[in-house]
């Protein structure tokens, strides 16, 4: 017995990869997810969609890129099911280059399954450098930033487009921040044109946009995959973010669980060396 | 000479620098920008030299036939293809951009194969934390002891489940505690230490209900965010500003030619 | 023109417009401030901005703002011009306010920007202390400095890995040479090339910036010039790999697990990577000193590597490791300011505690 | 069709890199190997594209008078690390690394008293009694200010190093060193979450995308 539990104070570390990754699969697998509750904010960014009349043009910004995509990809594609199915007009942008083609896989997916047509129902513009002079610039004509789409399409042959001169004509943007682009957003967008924004952001930086939501800069914050999770919970779909919030919990038990196996295995270890 | 100019260059950019900060007026007020531009530049070019060493390190592994020469072969191909690539997409695209939208580069090379490398690689963390987490969170003493149970709550703290396992994790661990402070005791003969050994076990007992059962279960993720937003602020703030103090001092030693260890 | 004719209707209320030349600038900017009711804020739908740069010149709109902003810094002047502003404000769609300034303003550069003045005295008297110990240096060349457990390590682990007949792993983090903890790095690199050539060891520095790499190179060659042996540097065990975070960390683990080093050596700045260099370091048995000033990457390197040199330890690496006086007289007044700061915390928040000195030290510190 | 054989290349490497954990093995160097030569050619077209052509190229096409004339200097510097291929006058790259480590001190300089050294100080003249709108209020946000107030003053003296850590030196640096304790094992518990959602978009990858099990 006690030259068992010596034993678990060294522990393979290759069984506690192969633990780490079961803990993470078999919950995908089974498909299983967590009833919780949905956070405040989350559901005040969901009403306020919910809220908008049909055919009202949204528009959502990719900053963010490959690293943060486990958080904000499943926030995107959440909101892309919420306005199609809404029939709610897309224009989808970037600031972080490598984002886009990220955003794009999302939006042709998501438009795919509804049967949405491009340039009637949605329309991507792609990436522009300069990150608050394409926002400003954007609030006073979207022509002086964008005179074509991201295939070099002239805007004004895109119908959806030809009804869209200013921020005047949005009624939301979505930013899906993993950096600092949501400031510039609130600075220069809500600033000076009243733009109504919801941002989705990584957990690492939702502590920094809490502060415009408080000051009813911005509708809401949508934060990390709990606030992908929440979103997907109101939508009614199970998507990537509501499976991967059991699995989160599971591993962090699991890793728990070793920390306290491991304590045992090194107590015991210490006592029978004195 | 040759020592010299060198150090009269570092001198003179960095005073710049520094008074750029307090003087507004030109030419100091965009000094920071255009040395930032500057300084982007030269780091353009010193891509030569990385890729003359990469390649030829790589060349000379094919060359003298070591063992992993195939592997050196497939880095080289991989460099010139993914090169070739991005260019001919820069020279195609309308935008004059590999990572446009309308890039097969982007589209198949980024998507495909470096996407599914980077974001392997940095899950592979998730494995490591764990390992580290496991080998390192040991009750050494009371500061390892303390440095487990706070990185313990706040995990608890973060997930959802949190509140309805933290009462049992309590339990365990306080258990644990318990069983080895009775251990200890055991193998005192002075009554007084034998006593307080005792004492202790007990005091970890009685916590287990209170604490557990009534006050995690309920308040973990608020504990857990106290802890992030108090102490953990407290030794955050105190190692940021010893890093400030010795990165200005550091930074004084360049300037005046104290600290030249990069080109001696 | 159109202003004026408008107000000669007397239908709309007038509204005070100052305007001022930004203070603290490099110029080109005029900041224009209003007053608005607190009893319009609901029906403001919009506020143009106009200006003019002198009687008989059109005045041109530069700005519409669609809040009830009482503030607009115009960014797009030009220095040594007077300037008037106009300010329209809209309701309904109706022009509900109007007004213009009666001064002009110009805008100009500034020589000082007293926002930073605190900024600048506490740098000054930091720069005098470093600069009073570094002079007294010269005299008292047996300034005392405690223990730093990874730097001792060093020589050891050193020692160790070349007993075990095996390379040493060198990592300078993703530091480029503009940062920092790249440069002392650097420091240190040039410890260990130099124990490194005393005990005839390779040292193997992968990198994941050119200039970097040169520098690395150069300091090497340095370390094995001073112990002697300048015929054991080899340039080509300090090599680029690439500026990929995630591509340079699945290369370095590669060199672990086959060249199999005896020491590695992660000192510098580091990102989400750290740990998987850590660990792998870990699983092939080397000794691992680590060192970064990345606060976020410092619980993983405590957790898994031998010894760590927490954020301002590394700095201290240089002048610990040198013995050089005036880089250990540099750290002495760095003490002295550490000491002063913590009484000034305290003072600072017994000033707050008891209300003394209506926030004076507060207000000193802040910046902005 | 292509996008499934593309999906297949992806779970090739996604599972190239993953089997890295149970030991080094041919399909990882293979991996190690197509990522360290792709990412490197990859950052030279990033470089290229995001920072020498709009910086440089751009520069000199639309910059005018001086500003155009001042780029002239980071191309000498430029030149002079190439020098470094001709041995007779490798010594000039000093020059270059010489104005980047400058560069380096100058901003560590300001970056680092305007922002860390003075905001972190001032953070922390927090009142030692706050007084709440209830006791049980003012008792926890006074031991939260008297926690961070001496938490962050017994940090800074654990950083002493110019005497030995005995006396009253000794008691507080230790204190240091417990707070340290709990700030790194609170922000190795916090991390930990971040890192998972990694790990769990790499494994639906694999399920959903690849073998459609989900």
């Amino acid at each position: 017995m006690i030259e068992l539990l010596k034993k678990l104070a060294g522990i393979d570390r290759r069984f506690i990869y192969a633990a780490v990754f079961l803990a993470t699969a078999i919950p995908i697998l089974t498909k299983a997810t967590m009833k919780v509750e949905p956070l405040p904010e989350v559901r005040k960014a969901y009403e306020y969609i919910e809220s908008l009349p049909e055919s009202s043009v949204v528009m959502v910004s990719i900053d963010y890129d490959a690293a943060s995509m486990p958080e904000l990809q499943p926030m995107l594609e959440a909101f892309l099911h919420h306005s199609f199915s809404k029939n709610l007009r897309v224009i989808m942008l970037g600031h972080w280059p490598l984002g886009l083609p990220l955003g794009q896989q999302a939006l042709e997916k998501v438009a795919g399954q509804y049967n949405k047509e491009y340039g009637v129902d949605y329309v991507f513009l792609g990436y522009r450098p300069g990150v608050a002079a394409v926002i400003i610039n954007l609030g006073k004509d979207f022509r002086t930033v964008f005179s074509s789409d991201y295939a070099y399409t002239p805007i004004d042959s895109l119908p959806l487009m030809r009804e869209v001169s200013n921020y005047k004509n949005v009624k939301l943007l979505l930013g899906l921040e993993a950096g600092a682009v949501g400031d510039a957003w609130v600075q220069y967008g809500y600033a000076r044109y009243n733009l109504p924004i919801i941002l989705g952001s990584t957990a690492v930086s939702t502590p920094d946009y809490y502060p415009y939501m408080q000051a009813n800069q911005v509708i809401s914050v949508i934060g990390g995959l709990r606030g992908a999770a929440d979103y997907e919970t109101l939508l009614g779909i199970t998507g990537e973010a509501s499976i991967g919030m059991l699995p989160q919990s599971v591993i962090h038990l699991v890793i728990i669980a070793f920390i306290i196996i491991g304590n045992i295995g090194f107590l015991v270890l210490r006592r029978a060396k004195k | 000479m040759k020592k010299e100019i060198p150090l009269a260059i570092t001198f003179i950019s960095g005073v710049l620098l520094v008074l750029a900060l307090f003087i507004p007026h030109k030419p100091f007020g965009n000094l920071e920008e255009i040395f930032n531009d500057w300084y982007i530049i030269v780091s353009g070019f010193t891509f030569l030299l990385g890729i003359d060493s990469l390649l030829g390190y790589n060349f000379g592994k094919l060359k003298r036939k070591e063992k992993d020469a195939p592997y050196a072969l497939v880095l080289i191909l991989s460099f010139f293809i993914t090169l070739t690539w991005g260019i001919v997409e820069i020279v195609r695209t309308p935008e004059h951009n590999p990572f446009g939208p309308t890039s097969t580069f982007s589209l198949y090379f980024y998507n495909s194969i470096f996407i599914p490398l980077q974001a392997t690689m940095f899950a592979i963390l998730s494995f490591f934390i764990a390992s580290a987490a496991y080998r390192a969170f040991r009750a050494k003493e009371i500061n390892s002891a303390l440095l487990l149970v706070s990185a313990v709550l706040v995990m608890l703290g973060r997930i959802p489940l949190g509140q309805s396992a933290a009462p049992y994790v309590i339990t365990v661990i306080f258990l644990i505690f318990a069983v080895y402070f009775f251990a200890e005791s055991a193998g005192v003969t002075e009554p007084k230490i034998k006593i307080a050994y005792i004492l202790v076990a007990l005091i970890f007992v009685a916590l287990i209900y209170p604490l557990g059962f009534v006050y995690f279960r309920q308040h973990i993720p608020e504990f857990a965010d106290w802890i992030m937003n108090v102490p953990q602020m407290a030794g955050k703030r105190g190692i940021m500003i010893g890093i400030a103090l010795g990165g200005i001092a550091m930074s004084i030693r360049i300037i005046l030619g104290i600290e030249r260890t990069y080109m001696k | 023109m159109k202003l004026i004719f408008l107000l000669l209707l007397g239908q709309i209320t007038p509204i005070v417009v100052k305007a001022v030349d930004t203070p603290y600038d490099a110029g080109g900017s005029i900041t224009v401030t209003w007053e608005l009711d607190s009893t319009w804020l609901g029906k403001i739908g919009r506020i143009e901005i106009y200006r003019y740069s002198s009687a008989g010149v059109s005045d041109s709109l530069v700005e519409t703002l669609y809040k009830p902003d009482t503030i607009y810094v115009d960014n797009a002047t030009e220095d040594n011009i007077p300037y008037f502003y106009g300010v329209v404000v809209y309701a309904d769609g109706e022009i509900f306010g109007e007004g213009r300034t009666t001064e002009p303003a110009v805008s100009s550069q500034q020589w000082f920007n007293r926002k930073r003045l605190s900024v600048l005295i506490i740098l000054l008297v930091y720069t005098i202390f470093l600069m009073y110990f570094i002079m007294r240096a010269r005299f008292d060349k047996n300034l005392f400095i405690r223990k730093i457990a990874g730097l001792e390590a060093i020589d050891e682990a050193v020692g160790r890995s070349t007993e075990m007949g095996r390379p040493i792993l060198y990592v300078m983090g993703l530091g480029y040479i503009s940062d920092i903890p790249t440069v002392a790095s650097l420091a240190i690199l040039k410890r260990v090339a130099f124990k490194a050539a005393e005990y005839n060891a390779q040292v193997i520095v992968p990198c994941f910036d050119p200039i970097v790499m040169v520098a690395a190179q150069e300091t090497v060659r340095e370390g094995f010039i001073e112990a002697g042996r300048p015929d054991l540097y080899n340039e080509s065990d300090i090599y680029y790999l690439t500026s990929d975070q995630f591509g340079y960390a699945a290369g370095v683990d590669g060199i672990m697990v086959r060249q199999k080093p005896g020491a590695v050596f992660l000192q510098g700045y580091f990102f989400a990577e750290a740990l998987i260099l850590a660990e792998t370091g870990h699983s092939i048995g080397a000794i691992q000193i680590s060192g970064t000033t990345a606060v976020t990457q410092l619980p993983f390197f405590i957790a898994s590597t031998d010894y760590t040199l927490i954020g301002e330890e590394m700095y201290a690496a240089s002048a610990y490791l040198s013995r050089d006086p005036l880089s250990l007289g540099t750290i002495k007044g760095e003490d002295y300011i550490k000491m002063i700061l913590a009484i000034i915390i305290l003072l600072g928040a017994l000033m707050e505690t008891f209300s003394i000195g209506n926030h004076i030290l507060r207000d000193f510190f802040s910046i902005f | 069709m292509t996008s499934i054989i593309w999906t297949w290349i992806a779970a090739f490497f996604t599972l190239a890199i993953l089997s890295f954990l149970y030991k080094d093995n041919p399909l990882y160097k293979f991996a190690e190997h197509v990522y360290v030569g792709s990412s490197a050619a990859f950052t030279i077209l990033y470089v290229w594209v995001f920072d020498a052509y709009p910086k440089l190229v751009m520069g000199f096409r639309e910059k005018v008078g001086m500003q155009k004339y001042l780029l002239i200097i980071p191309l000498i510097l430029s030149l002079f690390i190439i020098l470094r291929f001709i041995k007779p006058l490798s010594w000039l790259s000093r020059w270059s690394i010489a104005f980047t480590v400058g560069m380096a001190a100058g901003l560590g300089i300001t970056g680092l008293t305007q922002g860390f050294l003075v905001p972190q100080v001032q953070a922390s003249f927090l009142p030692l009694f706050v007084q709440g709108p209830t006791t049980g209020q003012t008792i926890l946000l006074t031991f939260n200010n008297i926690i961070i107030v001496f938490g962050t003053i017994f940090t800074i003296l654990y950083f002493y190093f110019s005497r030995e850590h005995k006396g009253l030196l000794g008691v507080s640096s230790k204190i240091g060193v417990t707070i340290l304790m709990i700030t790194f094992g609170a922000s190795f518990g916090y991390t930990i979450m971040a890192r998972i959602s990694l790990l769990i978009q790499r494994v639906y990858f694999l399920l959903h995308n690849w073998l459609g099990l989900v």
